[in-house]
């Protein structure tokens, strides 16, 4: 058993580091002096009741929170206020816990979107939609149509995401994620509100990304039986403080991970 | 039975991806187009092409510039009428000062003055939002409209204290001004109106439409796509005025052949606009146009149509009727279809798609 | 130089040495502000309960005062033709809810914002067929509205206060507090806030939403016809006051949308701000600036505030 | 699919076209006359409308028209709208109107360059392009009977006569509270060069066409500056609302003087507080004109007309009859000119260019005293009228000046300069190549 803040020490680059980061909103500490890491190509879960801090640290981790103290470090790189158009642009993808699609544009639209940053072609050719536009445009579908076959979502292509079940809108979502070619994927909750079997299947295209593109994933999750299955290490919050960290059998005899989960009173 | 999709397969990603995929919709396409520039000039008298089909052109462009803004990239505003004004004032400075460049230049050149207002005039757009910024942008439309009054400069110093237009040719043919036929000033509005459309789908259907429609669907998730904000949306600005300082330019020198601007550029004006393309369709070029015919030409053709149809009504009844019929139409057609008519239409093709089977 | 003394030393000058003018300007802009204010009243109270930024507020007092003065030029008294304006404010809360807003739940806001246009434009001919459309006189007297003015001596020089404005003032002090009691402890009025605070809320607690936007649109019609009545007596009812409405749009933003003392504050500052503004600085750019310039104060808070005045800061979450 | 919809609109519009084609009859005269009933002007719009429209009436229904001919008079509905003007513009044009009023400054820019090739004369009543004064620069706009630049002259030529002459007006300070709209501006050159001759000080009070309603950091602004005169260039609701505001700021009304275009009803509402406010005016008020009479007896309680019996011969109703007044002598005229019975646009402005209505003819028409003789030529289309004063007694309208003359001497020039600038910014404006009649 470990002392929950010392790092644990696993062979491995570290992609990015979070150093005693805290996030005050007035009054109130959502996060306080929380430190880990995630290294190339694992899955990393981030686990913890509900209001533990863990969505608030995914938007520190991608610029749309400013920490109030503490440093997150990107590929050595360390951003004071990050934006979060800055991550993206430093390969940093993510999905969300609600649902964020872009509800009028259609599944191709969507995922077309996430290529954004990959495109190049300037306005005047845009306004022609004829040259460099025109190829650019079928070059990307077709990066895209790949996703699609991937996430076996052909059939809705067209749709606009507004009028799909939520468990193909996740699916769509992680779709768009992809398209950016990330090197850090974060995952809010990717298989909240599905049954068994679409689990199964987020579940298999989650460990696709991270074994066929060698994508980081960092994940939020609460079915324990996923997180102990998907991840390499897990962190634990808790009321915005990291309690326990380590490899999911670690993590899983922890007694402060367990007092969480089963609600004991401090 | 004419309508149908089976059969038309797309062997190309590029085929897939352009705007008209239906063969009929790109015969309906020509066949209006031919309308347009063939049998409106040939058969339509003066009285129609000025008092319906020029306002309704003029309209449909500054409605496809809102649109761009409001319906694409989700900013509403209200300013509309004053970017038109911007356009306007531009392509008269530019007309007087250089009489030597052809008006047609100029008319399109005064897009990027009121392109400039409109970026500046939506800086305060990544702080407030909504209705919020809505209202943020009378702001530039009484202070445009003040500054059309206030400054002698912008309209030359003329007694009248209006624009005056001047004729100006095009091969030798007057296009602009009080000698110039009214089919000519028709079919220039027409083509430009016609190319800027198809600039503007270009647009839409390619990577800046969808980074605006991702930052007005969800803004925080486009910016964590990579999309900057502030760029976007002063970009949207600056295309939206664009669209509108051209439909101003255009207004004045091609279909009214001046005017006193306090009057045409008003923010009754801006209101309308922004209503043609909800009435129309968010997001929808094709609405612009319908919701623009909606709302420029019904009136009309409801003020001197049902008198013409021997419905025997006079002056300010009249108006009063149409007023209260608009009004009336305008709640009709929310009701049956709150995303305006060009989803009305798209239910209609779908219907015709699949006839005679219920679905 | 010039401008510099024009622009930071002039106008100051002249507040001190002719403080019977900023005192008296002031005042006007305080009147003017409560006038703004009650019309602000109008759009919060229908954007709180309903959601609807309501374009038509602008065109209901119009039709409002126009409906009193129209009734008792036809030969009604006045006190029933008040009561008469009240009956027809009322009817026309209840067929906007029954023609527009039912038919329209639930839709985008600003489908319904569209939705009031088509009112406006319904009042705007329906008023003017049924009364006439040339300007009227308010029928001040006969609603017991004092004329004259008194004129104090005061600070070296004369400051008048017009008896109608000092009513204007009292009767919306009046009115506003009346509002606050009925938000505050009546039935009702629970049920109203239960409406803005959330919608599905108010449903559990079995009030009914109809009922409610029934209400909420004949409160503002009220407002109306008393903003109607006090501005038509300090100049005429006619369609051009409809373009005064929109002043209460700067005052909406300063304040909020759904603030009622955001309303307040907001038409007050807005008042007194371009009042002074055109006074003691318009003469710089030729007068006339009080057009834009309520909206470039409005702006101006708005940069710093985002939220209005008595908004709550806004977090983002996703 | 873009332009289905237009093709659908093309057809109804088609149907409108068809309609909109030559409604006149041989046997009638044609007469398509824009009105606004409706819209924030309509306070000014009504009477005027009134006016026209009785006068008219009472034309067809005492005379059967003129010289035998029936007169088909239609109003269109502006809304003081220059969209709608601009259609009311077409539609009489196509409908063979022989007269265009646009009433409204806007609507008249719009159609004077049409003019001479639509071959349709526009009257702009006193309002209008003050530069369309010269005939010889436009041959078919006329603005009779007097300018806005004549007016300012003859409010200064009135000043200056209660001050005791124009050099007394050194010091002075001469407000101008106007709409903020061209129409409002267009005083100012002229007064700006005399604020120079005699070195008296001009200050402007503009008011945007949005704040008519709220004008009280105007008055707020003359309190403070303490102009020794105001002139107020108003319109629709923005007179009643200037009138009252000066009543409640204190300012002596008898030193505020407005152009001409406030009505009874602006000022009854201020009643004796008004009592001294001026109106700076060309022609009578009242019913004791044989002709008011006989519109209220043929036309109104024929009830061939809605006016209220009481409104007739008030001010800007007797604006009415008057423009109908030179319509009708220029239709008669164009009869005599060239002989025919039913004339049209181009007839009718030949008719305008030999106007003559003496001081007998105005007896013949049932107006004595009501206004000055007006004579109109090839070169001048105004006629510069004398001006005078209609004051305010607390319940009505009283004339207390002789009439006066503009300082022609001083806006000849300013006429001249504008009439030539309009004619070099619009580049390819032809030069008159209509003839000249000789006046009968």
């Amino acid at each position: 058993m470990r002392a929950p803040d010392t790092p644990v020490i696993v062979k491995g680059e570290a992609l990015l580091a979070v150093e005693n980061v805290s996030l005050r909103f007035g009054g109130v500490k959502a996060l306080t002096d929380v430190s880990f890491d995630i290294r190339k190509g694992e899955v990393r879960a981030i686990i913890g009741p509900n209001g533990a801090g863990k969505t608030s640290m995914l938007n520190c981790i991608n610029g749309f929170y400013h920490p109030s103290e503490g440093r997150i470090t990107f590929k050595g790189e360390t951003r004071r206020r990050m934006r979060p158009f800055e991550a993206a642009r430093g390969g940093i993808g993510r999905t969300f816990q609600n649902v964020a699609l872009f509800k009028g544009m259609t599944t191709l639209d969507n995922i077309m979107a996430g290529r954004f940053l990959k495109m190049r072609s300037g306005f005047f050719w845009q306004l022609l939609r004829y040259g460099p536009a025109m190829r650019e445009e079928v070059e990307h579908r077709r990066f895209v149509e790949d996703i699609i076959d991937f996430l076996q979502i052909q059939h809705i292509r067209k749709t606009p995401v507004g009028k799909l079940p939520y468990g193909l809108q996740k699916r769509v979502e992680l779709g768009r994620a992809l398209a950016m070619e990330p090197e850090l994927l974060l995952l809010d909750e990717p298989m909240a509100g599905m049954n068994l079997e679409e689990k199964e299947d987020m579940s298999r295209f989650i460990l696709d990304v991270n074994q066929q593109y060698g994508t980081t994933i960092a994940l939020i999750e609460h079915d324990m039986g996923v997180v102990m299955d998907l991840s390499d290490r897990v962190v634990v919050l808790e009321y915005g403080r990291k309690i326990a960290d380590g490899t999911p059998e670690e993590v899983k005899r922890d007694q402060r991970v367990i007092d969480a989960y089963l609600g004991v009173a401090h | 039975m004419f309508y149908r999709d089976a059969g038309q397969y797309k062997s190309s990603y590029a085929a897939d991806r352009a705007v008209f995929p239906l063969r009929e919709d790109r015969i309906g396409l020509a066949v209006i187009l031919l309308v347009a520039f063939v049998a409106i000039p040939l058969f339509a008298g003066d009285f129609v092409i000025k008092t319906v089909m020029m306002p309704f052109l003029v309209f449909s462009l500054a409605a496809i510039g809102l649109n761009i803004l409001t319906g694409y990239t989700g900013l509403i505003s209200l300013g509309t009428a004053g970017f038109m004004g911007v356009g306007a004032y531009a392509c008269y400075k530019l007309t007087t000062y250089f009489p030597g460049v052809n008006i047609i230049v100029w008319i399109l050149a005064s897009g990027f003055f009121s392109a400039a207002v409109g970026v500046l005039f939506g800086l305060p757009s990544l702080r407030i939002k909504g209705f919020y910024l809505a209202v943020a942008t009378l702001a530039a439309q009484f202070f445009l409209q003040w500054c059309f009054i206030r400054i002698p400069w912008l309209y030359n110093y003329n007694t009248s204290g209006a624009i005056e237009v001047p004729t100006r040719t095009l091969f030798g043919v007057p296009i602009t001004g009080a000698t110039a036929a009214i089919e000519v000033r028709y079919l220039i509005l027409l083509s430009a109106v016609v190319l800027m459309t198809w600039l503007a789908s270009n647009l839409v259907h390619g990577r800046f439409g969808r980074m605006w429609m991702a930052v007005r669907d969800m803004d925080i998730a486009a910016e964590l796509m990579g999309i900057r904000l502030l760029h976007t949306k002063l970009l949207a600005f600056a295309v939206s005025s664009f669209y509108a300082g051209v439909a101003g330019a255009l207004l004045v020198f091609i279909w009214l052949g001046g005017a006193e601007a306090g009057d045409v550029f008003a923010i009754r004006q801006s209101f309308l606009i922004l209503f043609m393309i909800i009435i129309g369709g968010l997001g929808s070029l094709v609405g612009s146009f319908m919701g623009a015919a909606f709302i420029s030409a019904l009136p009309t053709i409801l003020k001197f149509g049902l008198p013409a149809m021997g419905i025997p009504i006079a002056g300010a009844t009249a108006e009063h009727l149409n007023f209260m019929v608009i009004g009336a139409l305008i709640i009709f057609f929310l009701i049956v279809e709150p995303h305006g008519l060009a989803r009305l239409w798209q239910i209609a093709k779908q219907k015709l798609r699949i006839w005679p089977f219920p679905y | 130089m010039d401008v510099l003394y024009k622009i930071f030393i002039e106008p100051f000058a002249l507040m001190g040495s002719a403080p019977d003018l900023l005192v008296q300007t002031v005042w006007e802009g305080l009147v003017a502000g409560v006038l703004y204010a009650l019309i602000a009243l109008g759009f919060v109270l229908i954007f709180k309960a309903s959601g609807v930024f309501n374009f038509a507020q602008g065109i209901m007092v119009v039709f409002a005062a126009l409906t009193l003065v129209g009734l008792h030029e036809k030969g009604v008294p006045a006190w029933l033709a008040v009561i008469l304006a009240l009956v027809v404010m009322f009817g026309l809360a209840l067929t906007i809810e029954r023609v527009v807003l039912r038919p329209l739940v639930n839709q985008p806001d600003i489908i319904l914002f569209m939705a009031t246009f088509g009112i406006t434009y319904f009042l705007i001919g329906f008023g003017e067929s049924v009364f006439g459309g040339n300007p009227k006189v308010m029928i001040a007297d006969e609603l017991y509205l004092p004329r004259g003015v008194t004129d104090v001596e005061m600070l070296g020089g004369r400051v008048s206060f017009q008896h109608l404005d000092v009513a204007a003032a009292i009767i919306a002090s009046v009115m506003i507090a009346a509002l606050a009691v009925f938000f505050q402890y009546t039935r009702i009025g629970r049920a109203l806030r239960a409406v803005a605070d959330s919608h599905k809320a108010a449903l559990s607690v079995g009030i009914s939403l109809n009922q409610i936007w029934v209400i909420v649109w004949f409160t503002a019609g009220v407002v109306a016809l008393v903003t109607g009545i006090m501005w038509g007596a300090r100049s005429d009812v006619s369609f051009a006051l409809e373009v005064i409405a929109l002043k209460a749009l700067p005052v909406l933003i300063l304040g909020g949308f759904t603030s009622i003392p955001g309303a307040i504050v907001g038409g007050l500052i807005i008042g007194v701000g371009e009042k002074i503004g055109e006074f003691y600085w318009g003469g710089l750019l030729g007068g006339g600036i009080e057009t834009w310039l309520a909206y470039f104060i409005a702006l101006a808070f708005l940069l710093f505030r985002p939220q209005g005045l008595f908004g709550e800061k806004i977090i983002e979450r996703i | 699919m873009t332009l289905k919809k237009t093709a659908l609109g093309l057809a109804l519009a088609g149907a409108i076209g068809g309609f909109a084609a030559p409604a006149a009859a041989q046997d009638q005269i044609y007469i398509n006359h824009n009105s606004y009933r409706t819209g924030p002007f309509s306070g000014s719009g009504i009477p005027i409308g009134d006016g026209v429209k009785d006068y008219f009436a009472l034309l067809n229904a005492r005379d059967g028209g003129i010289g035998g001919v029936k007169i088909a008079y239609e109003e269109c509905e502006t809304g003081y709208d220059t969209r709608k003007s601009v259609e009311c513009y077409e539609q009489a044009k196509s409908k063979g109107t022989v007269i265009y009023a646009p009433w409204s400054t806007g609507a008249a820019l719009a159609a004077i360059p049409r003019a001479h090739i639509d071959k349709i004369p526009i009257l702009s009543m006193a309002y209008g392009l003050s530069a369309s004064a010269s005939g010889q620069t436009f041959p078919w706009v006329f603005n009779p009977p007097v300018t806005y630049w004549d007016g300012a002259s003859v409010f200064l030529r009135y000043i200056a006569g209660r001050e005791g002459g124009f050099d007394k007006l050194k010091g002075k300070t001469i407000g101008l509270v106007h709409l903020d709209a061209p129409f409002g501006k267009e005083p100012i050159p002229v007064l700006e060069a005399f604020a120079k001759e005699h070195g008296f000080n001009l200050k402007l009070y503009p008011i945007a066409a949005s704040e008519m309603q709220n004008q009280s950091s105007t008055w707020l602004g003359i309190r403070r500056d303490r102009p020794d005169w105001i002139y107020m260039m108003g319109w629709g609701a923005m007179n009643p609302t200037g009138i009252r505001e000066a009543a409640r700021s204190g300012f002596p009304m008898d030193k505020f003087v407005s152009v001409w275009w406030p009505g009874e009803d602006d000022v009854r509402p201020v009643g004796a507080q008004a009592k001294g406010f001026k109106v700076l005016t060309w022609h009578q008020v009242g019913q004791t004109f044989p002709a008011m009479q006989e519109i209220q007896k043929l036309v109104i309680d024929k009830g061939l007309s809605q006016t209220p019996r009481d409104k007739v011969g008030e001010h800007i109703y007797g604006k009415g009859i008057y423009e109908a007044v030179m319509i009708s002598e220029a239709i008669r005229n164009a009869q005599k000119v060239t002989g025919k019975k039913v004339v049209n646009g181009e007839d009718v402005r030949r008719g305008l260019e030999t106007l003559d209505i003496t001081a007998e003819r105005w007896k013949e028409l049932g107006l004595e005293g009501f206004t000055s003789p007006l004579k109109l030529s090839c070169a001048d289309h105004n006629g510069a009228n004398p001006l005078f004063i209609l004051e305010w007694d607390g319940t009505k309208f009283v004339k207390t000046s002789d009439p006066m003359p503009p300082v022609r001497d001083k806006v000849q020039p300013l006429i001249d300069e504008a009439a030539k600038s309009y004619a070099t910014s619009n580049a390819g404006w032809p030069s008159r190549t209509e003839t000249c009649d000789k006046a009968s």
